[in-house]
């Protein structure tokens, strides 16, 4: 557990957090490795399935982060994904997957600062969660 | 002003009456034809038919313990399309919620259907029905629902209800547009039948059945009825969720799945023409088998299993009626309707959503406010 | 893909610039989008947030249809657009020649930094001595002398500013790839006279420009002497001193540019003299300095004097039109009396560098700090009209988006707070709150109910309470009570300006200004000036909020279009033949990858062979390569050679911005025949820049591993792209607009001046709407006769069919194609086909039996007032005393809007019966005077004429009482809160402003599946970034249906309208992006549930042959339906659940 | 400077009318009634009207009102007001014209304040400054009369500013100044005259 180094897989919007992370990332400010970004374009498109098929595969937590409220560049997309991740906070709690490994988070394109801390708080938190059940499981 | 009429029993001839009651429905010039169960002259299943004279209305036999498939699907294709002609279509009450489910999916149309919904007395497995039912399958369902209606119970020769039935704590046609109630009822004499809609008010006052009352007693017979399945059904879900809070009992607990996806094909509400399971999406490349096993050591064959199953919930656990057809359909005796109706319930009461309830309810992942679930977002 | 010959000069690129810029090119001009800042964007590169969603969306912005030709990322980042060449660093030099034929020369600013080399490691900036103050942070924090001006932008180079710069070098010397080349050979040929009497200002002078300019200096301590070295020796600047014995500097001046006209000369003077220098530079001075010098401003002055002069003007343009979009300047309060101790009390800040202290990429990262102590704010006070409605600094106009942004900013500020978990206090100090726009009213309710405190009344200073270590306020409220608050920060409101460089740019483009400094605007536009061809767009012309500016952004491009279009600037370019792409979906992928290495960070404990074994495990990567330097022409060239000697079917090129490849990809795709789609660029630097830190955290994991895994995930995403034909959707070229008043018209002429066949359809037997019945504007415009002329052109236009006594009995399509069937009085129906849709169907004055209307006859609205002065029904010398109620059923539930005519209505009013009957008696009862903009100053002549204004409130609204024969005595009482006391009169008339209801039929809307506000207004798809577009792509709308409006800004909404309209008629085709939504037809089970996921209406069900369709063009790829969809039966190209399913694979291995 | 309030010079002794208020109505016009002045006006808090009252009371010419208030007479022209007026307005010249009218009405309302400012004039007009001890006691002499106790009043703070060196017991008959102002004092009556 000491030098445990959880995974996070997250899909990130194009147009919002993907910019806060790359604003992050030419800033220079330092968010952990543990992150594997997947670019989407809208949270939106984030099928329930991909998430599912991350934890499954071994990713110790998944986060989806999209626009705020209001800011979605497709409207409302982030709307229908804050539905489709309710939905899977209900349905994978219950087969053993904390709550904690799977997030939703708006940042929005400037806030490159809060990215990175976001990034560093969610691995903190899988940190002390361990690693997550499926990730030496014989199930795909 | 809804209808509350009867329908006349002769010492508790269900059967007849409800034959007759068919018969009157297809001398109404509003309906083309009746989808109702009938015995089969082949064995003795009972299957939905189509209905269109009403000399073909011998086997009707909607009080039959015997439950093959969800009519839903069947009524779904008759209704899908304007077919030229109005059907009554008798069918349990978790056949009605899986259609309602199915129109709200486009799958279905509520245009050209009158649903008539029947307080259900349960059904057994279809192995268990086969057993109890034999060679003489009116007087299998006369002794069932003799036995059902006089207190005494289904559970006979050994059998008794599905899971699914037991828990199920909705067994009124509370969305049909016409209700025949049996609870409550002196089905000795007479069924009691209610218009619950606009339409299921204009059929009945057409057919000029004689007008009743509902009788007092009715309600309190169906909540107890209520009660005691939501406390099986607690219990149900209580062992279920025990058997499968982490992933290692979960994988245990579908350790026997072959990929067969009958769990679907027999499910009111999967809709799909094609499970995504058996599309190109997970026609993996060969090198992705290798490289699974590579990462953990050793993969089991067929792969997905799990996968499937979560997604699949995430598809239809919002939608699913608690028909229990899924768990009829295993092949290798996998609890599954324990499972999906355990989640449907918490995803339902989670987006206090009740499937198949009103036509009028969005399903929930079809729309979304600006500002709920607040919840679920951030740390 | 620029499809016209016609050209544009946009001079500006902030919103309003990008906007009429992307019009323009989306209508298939070609653009060159000039901008003298370094970055694009202009002020809202600083502002994160924007009411009503208090988030950003600009990016909304960008293209819909033809996606692909502009950048499809966050738009404060960057913008690319094939038709759009942006020059940023570059101010317009001159210009020459006619509308539609101007011959324009550029200026860029020298930027020592090489673009092309800069790989932006920082290395530079961590040697930099020089720390001055950060624009981009409003001054709040510090910079360096190199530096990004911009922290998000893409491309991002480091800049010098050369004002600050000491040219020490040490930049150039750490640089690693050489991209720094300071010295400028220049300077020391530079030859600067220095001429004054006193030595000792002429020896420093020397020394200072010798030393830290690095120039050549020569002295003349009298006008004779320097006159002579004029003369003798080759001189490129003078410095002169105003006071000389004997010749003063003046003298020297005049005498000077007799002998060398060109000689740039700068004017030395003391504080006394100031007015001289002035005067001096009317006679050709250059510019003048101030003595006693400050050196920190004497040397960059003289730098730039220099750089001006040295760069060589260039490039040179032919435009057939020029778009002046150079935005606005700010008040700066410490520039006036400033009473509010802006400058000297750190805790008193502007609105914009309020902005900059919440902002994510401000000083505290968007903690709410006090920039004195860095405590946390608690409380903070918002002054209005700082700089605005306020003699004082010369500003008798109200600068329009104070009260809404301070709004924001207070909800903004909340919510950071509250997400902090902090209480905070908001409060806003004001005179009238200002909500004149569409939804502002709802918004500051909402804002006011969720806790922001208005209070009205003027805070006349700021002062420090020591004790206490805050601030404190001093203000009356309106019933006289004095109170003392006690806040943390002070944020000043502060108002608009003219944009720095107006009057210079409009002199060299000949354009006339109005009073307070802004180009000044045609009768009945506010985007055309006195000359043809040149138009202002955004707050350049003074005081525009987003919307606005986005509004007449698009109507500056469309009468910029109007000349290039007359000028034959619409003639198609000869057709570039079409890139023919191999098709390879029946290949195995074979994908060639290449890793730049021209990264430390990369590059750091790489095992080239490692990595290449690694990738090609897979069994589609076919070759890895190493290559230095991606970005340059030279890596470039070498990438191309790889490509066709391996001839490759898919590509991925490890490096780092993949923004900026995007041309290169397309241009390398026609040139090897390979579908840009099947390549991707990955950014294998930025991920792994902590990782080559020297202070990198221990556990950081090693770059070997990063890039590795980048580059897997991108091939697992390649490796099943398999992009099909890119779609497109024919277009019928005409337009249909409903509603014959002046928007219609306007909208009408505009595209049939085009040249496209417009179908206009008016329900009345006459055109002309509203306007029929209006007579003058409140600056004396003949409303009559602009009516009649704007008749007589649109019945004489060969190219519009006008349909009068017609309404639009049905229609459906989408963009590109509609069909409306129209029906006229006598019945008789016509099909219109049309490629794009205009609503203008106007609105009419609200009825109401509020206060007595029609329990007299003297009890009138507006338009029955403007009606009776008209037709002298009314003689206002006969009058004693009117009353006049504002806000009558408006600005409260269920009519919760400003319909923001009444109050200038009124004014209007008041004026002409004013001036008919001085000694008439008018009370204007109102609720916030909604004189925005310059028409304040027709409110402070209202109040000098002597007609008094008494402000109530929802609680205690004034009555009307008709009494006697025939309701023929009329009382009208209410409360002046002021004097604190009942008022009472016998009003001869009472004036009643009821507003504006729109006519915008809920048939018509749903027909052409368009949405109507709660108001029944006009959706627009977004309140600032679309303001006349549906969301449904292919219909606009303009005039009063969308929005109340006056005639200027209904005009300017309806050439906007038709300007939009423009992008898809222009075209015979409309083609998709690549990133689409398609449908694979055998699975889909017609459920729908797409059709509704979809927030563009591109799905629609075919029910004839049972599918569902998407209209490439309208479908932005946003992927709602894919995920809605649960087998995949709808997905999106390009990010597809295979190759989705694959890259999360990648990503955990 | 607009005038020299002198209590010895010629006037009506009835209240203003309503066309009196037009001048000092044409400076203020086009008052927003915003409050800065009220907000910013050091001795408000001793004003039975806030300043802001009182312009709106000149605005709408209630001249009733405007000479039953104090508000004018305790205007310290400190001039904060005025510089602080969005509209900018001349609000001290204006409280100024108030003073100056009731000073011209002899209003006996202003008896105090019109005699204290003729007083301090005086003085400063027969010595070329001003002389407290002179000054004030002038002005005692003309209130005593109405407010016998005035002077006792003001005994003890007197003591003190004696004390402090505050007030000096001067020669009356020394007039160092005289001549010089008294032109200047000449010319600003002939030119009042003439206005």
């Amino acid at each position: 557990m000491e030098n445990f180094e959880p995974v996070l897989v997250a899909f990130v919007c194009n147009w919002c957090t993907y910019t806060a992370a790359d604003l992050a990332g030419t800033s220079r400010l330092s968010y952990p490795k543990n992150v594997r970004l997947i670019r989407v374009m809208c949270t939106g498109m984030v099928d329930p399935q991909y998430v599912i098929k991350a934890l499954l595969e071994g990713a110790d937590g998944v986060l989806v982060s999209g626009c705020h409220p209001g800011d979605c560049h497709y409207i409302n997309g982030n709307y229908k994904a804050r539905r489709r991740i309710k939905l899977l906070k209900e349905i994978l709690p219950q087969f053993g997957f904390e709550p904690e490994r799977l997030r939703l988070t708006w940042i929005g394109a400037s806030d490159g600062i809060e990215f990175a801390e976001i990034m560093q708080e969610l691995v903190k938190e899988l940190k002390a969660l361990g690693p997550s059940q499926a990730k030496m499981k014989m199930v795909v | 002003m809804a209808i509350t009429a009867t329908i006349e029993v002769n010492q508790q001839d269900l059967l007849t009456s409800l034959k007759a009651f068919c018969t009157k429905l297809l001398e109404q010039d509003a309906i083309s034809a009746i989808l109702v169960p009938q015995r089969l002259p082949m064995k003795s299943m009972v299957m939905p038919t189509l209905v269109t004279e009403a000399d073909h209305l011998d086997g009707v036999d909607p009080l039959s313990p015997a439950f093959p498939m969800n009519g839903a699907k069947v009524l779904a294709k008759l209704t899908r399309r304007p077919s030229g002609g109005k059907i009554a279509a008798i069918m349990r009450p978790c056949e009605i919620r899986a259609f309602i489910e199915l129109v709200k999916l486009k799958q279905a149309r509520t245009e050209d259907v009158v649903l008539i919904g029947m307080d259900c007395l349960g059904a057994y497995g279809n192995t268990d029905y086969f057993r109890f039912a034999g060679e003489d399958a009116e007087a299998a369902t006369r002794r069932f629902y003799e036995s059902v209606l006089a207190g005494k119970g289904a559970a006979l020769d050994g059998v008794d209800l599905t899971t699914a039935c037991q828990a199920c704590e909705a067994p009124f046609p509370t969305s049909a547009d016409i209700a025949i109630g049996l609870h409550g009822v002196d089905t000795g004499r007479h069924l009691l039948v209610l218009g619950q809609t606009p339409a299921g008010d204009d059929l009945l006052q057409q057919m000029g059945l004689p007008s009743s009352e509902v009788p007092t007693e009715r309600q309190a017979i169906m909540d107890q009825l209520r009660t005691s399945r939501e406390k099986y059904r607690d219990d149900m879900f209580a062992a279920t969720a025990a058997a499968t809070d982490n992933i290692d009992k979960l994988n245990t607990y579908l350790a026997n799945c072959v990929n067969c996806y009958n769990c679907r094909v027999a499910c009111p509400v999967c809709y799909c023409k094609e499970c995504v399971f058996v599309t190109d999406v997970f026609n993996h490349d060969p090198s992705q088998y290798l490289r699974w096993a590579k990462r953990k050591g050793a993969v089991k064959m067929p792969t997905d299993t799990v996968f499937y199953h979560l997604t699949r919930l995430t598809h239809m656990s919002t939608a699913c009626v608690g028909c229990g057809q899924c768990s009829n359909a295993c092949p290798n005796d996998i609890p599954v309707m324990e499972l999906f109706r355990m989640v449907a319930h918490n995803t339902q009461r989670a987006f206090a959503y009740e499937a198949g309830n009103s036509v009028d309810e969005k399903p929930p992942l079809s729309e979304f406010k600006e500002d709920e679930f607040q919840e679920v977002v951030g740390l | 893909m620029q499809t016209k010959i016609g050209k544009a000069l946009v001079i500006g690129a902030g919103i309003s610039g990008i906007r009429a810029a992307l019009d323009l090119a989306e209508f298939g001009y070609g653009v060159t989008l000039i901008e003298r800042s370094p970055h694009i964007g202009g002020i809202l590169s600083q502002l994160d947030y924007q009411f009503p969603t208090d988030r950003c969306g600009m990016c909304k912005m960008l293209p819909l249809v033809e996606r692909d030709a502009g950048s499809q990322f966050c738009l404060r980042k960057g913008l690319f657009h094939d038709n759009i060449d942006i020059k940023l660093s570059t101010e317009l030099a001159s210009v020459e020649g006619e509308p539609g034929d101007f011959k324009v020369t550029l200026r860029q600013e020298p930027n020592p930094v090489d673009a092309a080399r800069c790989i932006g490691c920082g290395k530079c900036v961590d040697v930099c001595p020089v720390t001055v103050a950060d624009e981009f942070n409003a001054g709040l924090t510090t910079r360096k002398a190199i530096y990004l001006p911009v922290p998000h932008t893409i491309p991002n180079p480091y800049r010098i500013d050369t004002a600050a710069c000491t040219q020490c070098g040490a930049c150039q010397e750490v640089c690693p790839t050489e991209a720094i080349r300071l010295v400028d050979e220049g300077r020391k040929d530079f030859n600067i006279l220095v001429v004054d009497d006193e030595l000792i200002v002429r020896d420093s002078l020397k020394e200072w420009l010798e030393e830290e300019g690095g120039f050549h200096v020569s002295m003349a301590e009298s006008g004779q002497e320097a006159l002579q070295h004029l003369k003798t020796e080759t001189c490129h600047l003078m410095l002169l001193d105003i006071k000389m014995p004997g010749m003063d500097g003046v003298e020297v001046l005049e005498k000077a540019k007799e002998l060398f006209p060109d000689l740039p000369v700068v004017m030395m003077t003391a504080y006394a003299t100031v007015e001289t220098a002035v005067e001096a530079m009317k006679i050709g001075a250059r510019d003048y300095l101030i003595k006693p010098f400050d050196t920190d401003a004497l040397i960059p002055k003289v730098i730039q004097i220099y750089q001006t002069l040295s760069t060589p003007p260039g490039p040179e343009l032919e435009v057939g039109a020029i778009v002046m979009s150079g935005g606005t300047s700010y008040y700066n309060p410490a520039d006036g009396k400033d009473t509010y101790s802006y400058g000297s009390l750190p805790d008193v800040v502007t609105s914009l560098e309020f902005e900059r202290l919440f902002s994510g990429t401000g000083p505290n990262g968007g903690q709410l700090l006090r920039p004195s102590d860095g405590r946390p704010i608690r409380r903070i006070a918002w002054l209005q009209c700082v700089g605005s409605r306020d003699m004082q600094s010369n500003a008798d106009f109200c600068s329009n988006i104070c009260c809404m942004y301070a709004i924001k900013e207070a909800n903004v500020a909340r919510e950071r707070a509250a997400r902090a978990g902090t209480e905070l206090e908001t409060s806003i100090y004001y005179m009238d709150m200002r909500t004149f726009g569409k939804s502002f009213q709802r918004y500051r309710d909402r804002s006011e109910a969720s806790g922001v405190a208005f209070k009205r009344g003027r805070v006349h200073s700021v002062e420090p309470d020591l004790q206490a270590n805050d601030l404190q306020l001093r203000w009356a409220d309106i019933d006289g009570n004095v109170a003392v608050d006690h806040v943390d920060l002070v944020v000043l409101s502060v108002g608009q300006r003219p944009a720095e460089g107006t009057q210079a740019l409009t002199e060299t483009l000949g354009i006339g200004l109005n009073p307070w400094g802004f180009p000044q605007t045609e009768p009945f536009s506010l985007t055309r000036t006195e000359r043809d061809g040149i138009v202002a767009a955004g707050s350049f012309a003074g005081l525009k909020d987003i919307s606005e500016s986005v509004t007449q952004a698009s109507a500056a491009a469309l009468a910029a279009s109007t000349t290039i279009h007359n000028a034959g600037g619409s003639i198609g370019l000869k057709d570039q033949p079409e890139a023919i792409y191999a098709d390879v979906s029946r290949e195995t992928p074979r994908i060639l990858v290449t890793v730049c290495t021209c990264s430390e960070a990369v590059t750091q404990g790489v095992d080239q062979k490692a990595l290449t074994h690694h990738l090609k495990s897979d069994p589609a990567v076919d070759r890895v390569e190493f290559l230095d330097g991606t970005c340059t022409a030279e890596g470039w060239d070498k990438l191309v050679a790889l490509v066709k000697q391996h001839r490759p079917n898919r590509l991925l090129i490890g490096a780092c911005l993949p923004y900026v490849y995007a041309r290169k990809l397309k241009a390398l795709g026609t040139e090897v025949g390979l579908d840009p789609r099947l390549m991707e660029v990955v950014d294998i630097r930025t991920p792994v820049f902590q990782a080559a830190r020297e202070d990198a955290p221990e556990g950081t994991e090693p770059s070997a591993v990063t890039v590795q895994r980048l580059l897997a995930m991108a091939v697992a995403r390649l490796r099943r792209i398999s992009p099909a034909p890119v779609a497109t959707v024919p277009v019928f070229q005409q337009t249909l607009v409903v509603g014959g008043g002046i928007a219609g018209m306007t909208a009408a002429l505009a595209i049939a001046d085009h040249g496209f066949t417009v179908d206009l359809v008016e329900k009345d037997k006459a055109l002309g709407g509203n306007l029929q019945w209006l007579s003058k504007t409140i600056d004396g415009q003949d409303i009559r006769a602009f009516l009649e002329d704007t008749r007589n052109r649109v019945t004489g236009h060969p190219q519009i069919n006008l349909h009068l006594d017609t309404r639009v009995i049905a229609a459906f399509g989408q963009a590109g194609t509609f069909y409306s069937t129209l029906e006229d009085g006598d019945g008789n129906a016509v099909q219109v086909n049309h490629g794009a849709t205009i609503l203008a169907t106007g609105g009419h004055e609200a009825a109401t039996t509020a206060y007595g209307f029609g329990t007299s006859p003297r009890i009138v609205t507006q338009q029955n007032l403007e009606a009776q002065l008209h037709d002298g029904t009314l003689d206002p010398t006969q009058l004693h005393t009117v009353a006049m109620i504002q806000c009558v059923d408006s600005r409260e539930e269920p009519r919760n809007y400003c319909s923001r005519v009444c109050c200038s209505t009124s004014l209007k009013h008041a004026q002409a019966l004013k001036a008919a009957n001085p000694s008439l008696r008018i009370v204007v009862f109102y609720r916030d005077m909604m004189s925005y903009g310059f028409m304040e100053s027709y409110f402070t002549e209202a109040r000098k004429s002597g007609i008094t204004f008494i402000p109530y409130t929802l609680d205690r609204r004034p009555a009307v009482a008709a009494d006697g024969t025939d309701g023929d005595r009329v009382t009208v009482s209410g409360y002046e809160p002021i004097i604190g006391q009942p008022v009472e009169m016998t009003a001869d008339l009472v004036v009643l402003a009821t507003g504006i209801v729109p006519e915008l039929p809920g048939e018509l809307a749903d027909a052409y599946g368009v949405a109507r506000d709660e108001d029944n207004f006009f959706q627009e798809a977004e309140s600032k970034w679309r303001p006349v577009d549906a969301l449904k792509e292919g219909v606009f709308a303009c005039g009063i249906c969308q929005a109340p409006r006056n005639i200027h800004e209904s005009i300017a909404t309806a050439e906007a309208a038709a300007e939009r309209a423009l992008r898809i008629l222009g075209r015979e085709r409309l083609p998709s992006g690549t990133i689409v939504a398609r449908i694979h037809e055998s699975l889909c089970s017609l459920c729908e549930r797409c059709v509704e996921a979809c927030p563009y209406g591109a799905r629609s069900l075919d029910p004839e042959n049972e599918r569902i369709v998407v209209n490439p063009a309208m479908c932005q790829g946003c992927g709602a339906c894919a995920a809605t969809c649960p087998n995949n039966a709808a997905y999106i190209e390009g990010f597809d659940a295979e190759q989705l399913m694959d890259v999360i694979d990648a990503a955990l291995n | 400077m607009t005038a020299v309030a002198t209590q010895n010079r010629p006037g009506t002794e009835s209240a203003p009318g309503p066309d009196a208020l037009k001048a000092i109505q044409d400076k203020i016009k086009s008052c927003i009634q915003c409050g800065t002045c009220t907000a910013s006006c050091p001795n408000e808090f001793a004003m039975d009207l806030t300043p802001r009252h009182l312009w709106r009371m000149v605005l709408m010419g209630d001249t009733e009102d405007i000479f039953a208030s104090q508000t004018f007479t305790l205007c310290s022209a400190c001039y904060t007001c005025s510089l602080r007026c969005p509209r900018g307005l001349p609000l001290t010249e204006a409280m100024h014209d108030l003073k100056q009218l009731a000073a011209k009405h002899k209003l006996p309302r202003y008896k105090a304040s019109t005699a204290f400012y003729g007083h301090f004039m005086d003085t400063v007009r027969r010595h070329g400054r001003i002389r407290e001890t002179e000054f004030i006691s002038r002005y005692f002499m003309t209130m005593t009369p109405s407010k016998p106790l005035m002077p006792l009043k003001y005994t003890s703070m007197g003591l003190k500013l004696l004390r402090k060196g505050k007030l000096h017991i001067e020669n009356p008959f020394a007039a160092p100044g005289k001549q010089s102002l008294e032109a200047i004092f000449q010319k600003v009556e002939s030119m009042e005259e003439r206005a």
